[in-house]
């Protein structure tokens, strides 16, 4: 009962956090943060399932993204599929994918698995920036209009094109980050949890440890490619950048800040790798020194991660 | 029928034979020892059973279903559950979520129904609850539920492990040195853990050092020595046998001191 | 030789010693007994230093142990075999023996480590092995040895006979007795309470991070309490 | 307003685009601005990412209100501001080289580079003078690479040039040999076309010493600065490439009508910056002065004033060329904007 | 056939590259399993410090034994103020501020330095080696020279030094380390000095064929990390072989296949060793039994 609450506690606050935000914006430039942050936080929020719960590593989930954004690039070009259910494909291709290749990759242990990830990350976006005739190569795609606003504008909710995408990607944030924290306190989520720690001992009690970390695996890539399809549509134009492989270490590391195994922490550590570059203009040519100082002092500091390092702080004040 | 049949298992590691041609049988409800020197073969032989290692030879039958070699979790559901000499504690749980993870073949469902939290789902996460609670209560450590795994004692650790195992139900339960860094009474608690579940119909293998311990429940007991058989039987029996004495218990088993006097 | 006094040490924020004052002088086999979670493990940790202190003073051979880190404290005649053995389950059995000598390069590591292997015959039939392959017991004796090969002036040792057959029970007490014999002091926690005892010149009582009795071992073994609460007869 | 990749993999290009742009605003400001009021640049760097390069737009254009935009030093990046420009009805000079950014012709979008397919006009005129007609072709991965690949292969027919054999390489590689080694082998090659930027052209040609291979090599204008030369050594001799009048700035004839503009900029750029001056440079530094020129035309500091000037811009002498604006044609440049160099004793000097 | 020994000579001169940066991330890896992420950035550091001291005139040997002194300076220094401080963090988070630091040393460098391609010359001239009709060039066998020698020092440390089992014993088990005497922090320190002066010694090697350049440190820890991971990580032949191994594979591909992937049938040729030998070719199995 204590944990329910405790989870219902965490989506309220976040729920408040992205609803109380706005009245504080001064421009649209601000709900575009707001909502990069949300997108990242969605693919974040399905590594902290991977990572976090199941501990099993990947440096290649911007590959799902990079399949997600160009789902929704490239289908309603050739397939005239409309942009969502291009959406939908990209999710389901992406969790196809991620299944027939987990199978074996899985097998793999630590640094292993993190450089066979990798190395599919990389074949993505090199098949994206490579077939240029079809994905449009390293200078990118364009994505076309998802054109919900229009129709909420049609049933009288006129929002700005900053402001419908800051609702929209803040909404599947919230589901994707609800789903997480069902899952943490379930069943499954403590069969994931407990591989984690020893694969033996689970095994051992009934869980089918590669049935488990395969639905990891997809379930991140699902994540990962919804944040990739949101991006693209977000910004109606997508490049193989999005599925390279420094986005892949930046989701990772947004994980690892904000705290592997927690679910708020995957906002949190979003934001605030969304956020440092955008404050750290002001300082110009110091801007990298001080995003790598930060990273580090956060990581001497809080070894756990911002969101488990500040509540136990906080428990402790109590 | 037995519960558990072994018949001729043997593995090697190197050019070392760690357990060979091995055999023995487990009636349900019956409590059976197996004992030897350090290196002997009696976790190897347990992880043969329990699908960690592949026999190289011999076969394992689980109520007459040759079970050679099967995954462990495929094991777990035909109702063998074991506990680990090398604690395999799930550190960054809490007690009581590692004794809910034992219970994770009655509380498993479909992922989809886990994510969207369904009522069902929440109410199989409320029954675990509670069992694993009670089950933690009979270990002597429901006082602890909520800490975090890795800050137990080690003796708390091994009874964390019995718990586990038991939260699966098991059909079998293989205890590799329960006892260990327990002292004489904690020992005898376990004595009395074990006994209780194997009155419920449970059949028990048992490796364990703790001569006192061994003596005391076992039904029947499996010598082991350098991955060989040397001895079966009574308790009485095994322990005036020439081989054993000189192989395991020492000249003066009496004066040995060691957990056999506890 | 060894003097602890108001010993307190915490895990994040919970206290699990609350001031454990503890004596152990030159050449005495010294017992340590308690129930599980009673603070055994957490004392011998701290004392040689890898378990950080909040309160309380350790001097060593005259010396104030608090300020000294864990490695030099090897260097001043302290050696554990700890508890859950520890040993470089990736190293072979023979490296971990010569790491035990880590701070000496002489010829006397040799004699030791055929001295260890004398001991503990198995270990020389696996000395080329990973030590993370060896059984349970094994890797016990493993640890033991390496302890050993540290040439300590006072050794620790933390439950050593766990998971060892009976007949390595009895050679570890003896061993220990030895110990005291060349004038090796030793701090001696054990389940085994009344094995324990019964080589040992004193005995400490714990519960729950606080010593509750303490005296010469035949008296503690005489004790009607003890007998109940640790050597169930 | 200006977002250039100031860091990441198009650094090489965004570096002195936005050293340019600081020394320039500060030199207009010293000579006292323009329409009398001083003008104030912010610049942010998106490090060659396209998903930043918006977020910068966007924070440009709402935050900061800037009433023009110059930036985007790759395709990528440029393609990702023209929608929030078109949106926010900001005027916009791209940095980057693709014909998809003025054709079609968007309404707020210019840019000041050549398009790749002029400079691959430029060697394809120069390769049918000389009588080549089989080239082998051999270009980096990256952005730049890909895309003059794509528009140099597009317009090869018209000079009845073909591509034998067509190789390719990654933004770091170490060494190009195997490629050259196929090239060489390949029958019938008259000449090798490498279209790349950064350190790839500089180990092209290097291996391509190494190999002995005699067929002539063309680079493109991606090599773009005197650097090139000393880390390509000695077998860049007799290398050609379409350059801009910055690079032999000092071969320029005073009656050259580039010549005074460039020796300006040339000289304010090395002597602030003591790095040799780039044709990358000289897109930003057309770039701004277009950008300043036009808004003392527009007599006032409003977006839609000011991209109405800048189309309306004639006869605006830029290091990069002559450029000469229309509502078709966002770029104004034509080929004279590129000479044909090529490599003599390790400087540049005009070819034949 | 001289075709395929160009192909070999040029996947020779390249595989001793990576193989030079994989041999970097061997010895922290073994002091504390952590993949330090910042090993390009040694990398990058010694091919720049030699080229500014170079330029700034000095000998190009001393500026070359500059360059290595001070990287494994600031590998001590990553060690003392950022690696060690975070102490009993997982190794995630450890590997996290080996990120952070790669960040800050890139922006370091194009604050100290520049940001322009940079190269010196090399150490016995230009002037190719022609081997039956292939070319490779003097360069490239002080690369392969430097990966040889580098290994057989790695080795002979590893196998028959006590600070080699030392550093083994740190990664296998801190707590046990520290019982039996062994300075863990100076290990960890030594492990950041010694992994950093590899690191800037491939940099000072590789400047002359490759360029170097405040930014390319990622692209060559990406290189390294996989070649590291083909051999098995922590194992010095692994490196060598790996590293060898991949630029011979690229190589080739490009040669017989096509260079458009070569990248990629490097990485699937990389898969399908794992899912062979899911430790890599000399990677060691734990030997942790349960
Ligand atoms: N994975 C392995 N690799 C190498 N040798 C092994 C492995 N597993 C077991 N052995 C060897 O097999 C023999 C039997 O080991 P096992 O652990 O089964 O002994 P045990 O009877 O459980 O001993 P103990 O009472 O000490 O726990 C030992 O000599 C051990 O070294
Ligand atoms: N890592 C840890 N984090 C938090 N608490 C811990 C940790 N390790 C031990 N404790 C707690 O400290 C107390 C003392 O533990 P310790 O291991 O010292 O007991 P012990 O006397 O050695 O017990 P045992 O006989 O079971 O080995 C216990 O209550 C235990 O729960
Ligand atoms: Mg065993
Ligand atoms: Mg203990």
């Amino acid at each position: 009962m204590r944990l329910s609450s405790s989870k219902h506690l965490t989506l309220l606050v976040l729920a408040a956090i992205i609803l109380i935000a706005p009245f504080g914006f001064p421009s649209n430039f601000y709900y575009r943060i707001g909502s990069l942050i949300f997108v990242n936080g969605l693919a974040v929020t399905g590594l902290v399932i991977l990572i976090g719960f199941a501990g099993q590593i990947s440096l290649g989930h911007a590959g799902f993204a990079g399949i997600g954004a160009y789902a929704c690039a490239l289908a309603p070009q050739y397939l005239g599929l409309h942009p969502a259910l291009a959406m939908l494909l990209g999710t389901a291709l992406s969790a196809a994918i991620a299944w027939l290749i987990g199978r074996p990759i899985l097998r793999l242990q630590g640094y292993y698995l993190a450089v066979a990830t990798l190395g599919f990350g990389i074949l993505v976006s090199m098949v994206l920036a490579n077939e240029a005739p079809i994905t449009g190569g390293p200078d990118g795609h364009e994505v076309p209009e998802l054109g919900l606003r229009k129709l909420l504008e049609t049933i009288g909710l006129d929002l700005s094109n900053a402001q419908f995408w800051y609702a929209f990607t803040g909404l599947f944030l919230l589901a994707g980050t609800w789903l997480a924290l069902n899952l943490h306190d379930s069943p499954s989520g403590r069969a994931l949890r407990a591989l984690h720690d020893s694969e033996i001992a689970a095994r051992t009690v009934g869980v089918d440890v590669t049935r488990y970390k395969l639905s990891a695996f997809v379930l991140s890539a699902v994540y990962a490619s919804l944040s990739g399809s949101l991006l693209a549509l977000m910004n109606k134009f997508i490049t193989p950048d999005a599925a390279g492989f420094l986005h892949s270490i930046e989701l990772v590391t947004m994980t690892v800040l904000g705290g592997a195994g927690s679910v708020p922490g995957a906002v949190a550590g979003a934001a605030l790798l969304t956020m440092l570059p955008q404050v750290l203009t002001v300082l110009q040519d110091y801007e990298h020194m001080i995003l790598g100082l930060i990273m580090m002092l956060v990581m001497i500091f809080m070894p756990s991660g911002l969101v488990p390092s500040l509540s136990r702080l906080l428990r402790g004040r109590t | 029928m037995p519960l558990l049949r072994v018949e001729g298992l043997g593995i090697d590691f190197g050019g070392l034979r760690a357990v060979d041609n091995v055999g023995f049988q487990v009636e349900p409800g019956e409590i059976v020892s197996v004992i030897g020197p350090n290196g002997a073969g009696k976790t190897t032989l347990f992880n043969m059973i329990s699908g960690a290692y592949q026999p190289a030879r011999g076969a394992v039958s689980l109520d007459g279903e040759i079970v050679t070699g099967m995954v462990p979790h495929l094991l777990a559901r035909r109702g063998l559950s074991r506990t680990f000499q090398n604690l395999q504690i799930f550190q960054k749980m809490t007690v009581l979520e590692n004794v809910m993870v034992g219970c994770h073949l009655q509380e498993r469902a479909s992922l989809l129904a886990d994510l969207f939290s369904t009522p069902a789902s929440r109410k199989r996460s409320a029954e675990t609850r509670a069992a694993a609670l009670k089950l933690l209560e009979r270990v002597g450590l429901d006082c602890a539920a909520d800490k975090e795994a890795s800050s137990l004692s080690y003796g708390a650790l091994k009874r964390l492990e019995i718990a586990r195992a038991l939260a699966l139900e098991p059909r079998i339960l293989l205890l590799d040195e329960p006892a260990a860094g327990c002292n004489a009474v904690e020992t005898e608690e376990i004595d009395h853990l074990v006994a209780d579940v194997a009155k419920s119909g449970v059949a028990i293998l048992l490796v364990e050092h703790d001569m006192k311990l061994v003596m005391r429940i076992s039904n029947h007991i499996v010598v082991l020595d350098r991955g060989e058989k040397i001895a079966e039987g009574r308790p009485g029996e095994v322990s005036r046998d020439p081989k054993v004495i000189e192989a395991y218990l020492g000249v003066q088993p009496k004066e040995a001191g060691g957990h056999a006097l506890g | 030789m060894l003097s602890v006094e108001n010993l307190r040490s915490r895990y994040g924020r919970i206290e699990v010693l609350h001031g454990v004052d503890l004596d152990v002088r030159s050449g005495e086999i010294v017992a340590v007994v308690g129930a599980n979670g009673a603070g055994k493990t957490t004392l011998l940790r701290c004392i040689s230093g890898v378990q950080p202190i909040s309160g309380g003073s350790m001097v060593f051979r005259g010396e104030p142990l608090q300020t000294v880190s864990a490695h030099r404290r090897v260097a001043l005649g302290l050696s554990q075999s700890p508890e859950g053995r520890q040993i470089f389950t990736n190293l072979t059995v023979e490296e971990n023996l010569r790491l035990g000598a880590y701070l000496f390069s002489d010829a006397r590591v040799e004699t030791d480590m055929a001295e260890a292997f004398a001991l503990f015959p198995i270990l020389k039939e696996k000395r080329n092995l990973a030590a993370g392959g060896l059984s349970g017991g094994q890797q016990q004796m493993l640890a033991i040895a390496r302890a050993l090969m540290a040439r300590p002036a006072c050794l620790l040792l933390d439950e050593p006979s766990m998971g060892l057959a009976p007949i390595l029970v009895a050679q570890i007490l003896d061993v220990v007795k030895n110990l005291k014999a060349l004038g090796i002091t030793v701090l001696l926690v054990e389940q085994n309470a009344y094995a324990a005892l019964q080589v040992a010149d004193r005995g400490y009582v714990m519960e729950t991070g606080r010593i509750t009795m303490s005296g010469p071992a035949e008296q503690l073994i005489a004790d009607e309490r003890i007998r109940a609460a640790y050597l169930g007869v | 307003g200006a977002t250039v990749s100031e860091t990441g993999p198009a650094s090489s290009l965004g570096d002195p685009e936005a050293k340019t742009l600081r020394m320039l605003v500060e030199e207009i400001n010293a000579a006292g601005g323009v329409l009398g009021e001083k003008i104030e640049l912010v610049a942010y760097d998106d490090a060659g990412d396209p998903n930043k390069a918006r977020t910068f737009a966007t924070r440009l254009i709402e935050d900061d209100e800037v009433v023009a935009i110059i930036g985007g030093s790759t395709t990528g990046t440029t393609m990702s501001i023209m929608q929030v420009v078109a949106d926010a009805e900001i005027p916009f000079i791209s940095l980057a080289g693709a014909i998809e950014i003025v054709d079609p012709v968007q309404q707020w979008t210019f840019k000041t580079p050549h398009t790749d397919r002029m400079a691959c006009a430029k060697i394809f005129e120069n390769m049918k003078a000389a009588g080549v007609t089989k080239i082998g072709m051999i270009s980096g991965s990256d952005g730049f690479g890909a895309s003059m690949h794509k528009q140099c292969l597009q317009i090869i027919g018209d000079y009845g040039i073909e591509v034998l054999i067509d190789e390719t390489y990654g933004p770091n590689d170490a060494d190009m040999t195997p490629q050259l080694t196929n090239i060489r082998g390949k029958e019938g090659v008259q000449a090798i076309l490498n279209a790349g930027f950064g350190q790839g052209p500089a180990i092209v040609t290097r291996n391509y010493g190494q190999l002995g291979i005699k067929t002539p090599l063309y680079q493109s204008h991606g090599v773009a600065s005197k650097a090139f030369i000393e880390l390509a050594g000695p077998a860049s001799n007799g290398v050609k490439l379409p350059g801009t009048a910055i690079l032999v700035a000092n071969l320029l004839k005073q009656d050259d009508p580039q010549y005074a503009v460039v020796s300006a900029y040339k000289k304010a750029y090395e002597e602030k910056t003591g790095s040799p001056a780039s044709t990358f440079g000289g897109y930003a530094h057309d770039a701004l002065r277009l950008l300043v020129d036009s808004i003392g035309r527009a007599g006032k500091a409003e977006p839609a004033a000011i991209r109405d000037a800048i189309e309306q811009t004639k006869g605006f002498v830029g290091v990069t060329g002559v450029v000469n604006m229309s509502a078709t044609d966002h770029l104004g440049l034509d080929l004279t904007a590129f000479r044909m160099l090529e490599i003599k004793d390790g400087d540049w000097a005009l070819a034949q | 056939m001289t075709e395929l020994l160009q192909y070999v000579l040029s996947g020779l001169t390249v595989g001793a590259v990576y193989a030079l940066v994989a041999l970097g991330f061997t010895i922290i890896y073994n002091a504390s399993n952590v993949v330090n992420f910042a090993q390009g950035e040694f990398v990058m550091l010694g091919g720049m410090i030699t080229f500014f001291a170079w330029q700034a005139g000095l000998p190009l040997p001393l500026a070359a034994a500059l360059a290595i002194l001070a990287a494994a300076a600031v590998g001590v220094a990553l060690n003392k103020l950022a690696v060690e401080r975070a102490r009993g963090a997982p190794v995630v988070s450890l590997i996290i501020i080996t990120i952070g630091a790669s960040i800050f040393l890139r922006g370091g460098a194009q604050l100290v330095f520049d940001k322009q391609l940079h190269r010196f010359p090399a150490f016995s001239g230009d002037e190719p080696l022609v081997i039956g009709g292939a070319t490779i060039l003097p360069q490239g066998l002080w690369v392969v020279a430097g990966a040889a020698t580098v290994f057989a020092l790695l080795y002979l440390f590893f196998t028959r030094t006590l600070t080699g089992k030392a550093i083994l014993a740190t990664a296998n088990n801190r707590v046990a380390a520290r019982l039996v005497g062994i300075n863990t922090d100076y290990m960890m320190t030594l492990s950041f000095a010694l992994s950093a002066a590899i690191g800037a010694l491939a940099g000072v090697l590789m400047t002359p064929i490759t360029l170097t350049s405040y930014d390319l440190g990622v692209a060559y820890a990406l290189k390294g990390f996989a070649a590291a991971m083909l051999g098995g990580m922590g194992v010095p032949a692994g490196a060598l072989v790996g590293g060898l191994m991949l630029g011979l594979i690229e190589a080739i591909t490009a040669g017989y296949v096509s260079s458009v992937y070569k990248d990629a049938v490097a990485f699937i040729v990389i898969l399908a060793v794992l899912f062979a030998m899911p430790q890599g070719l000399f990677g060691r199995k734990s030997t942790d039994r349960v």
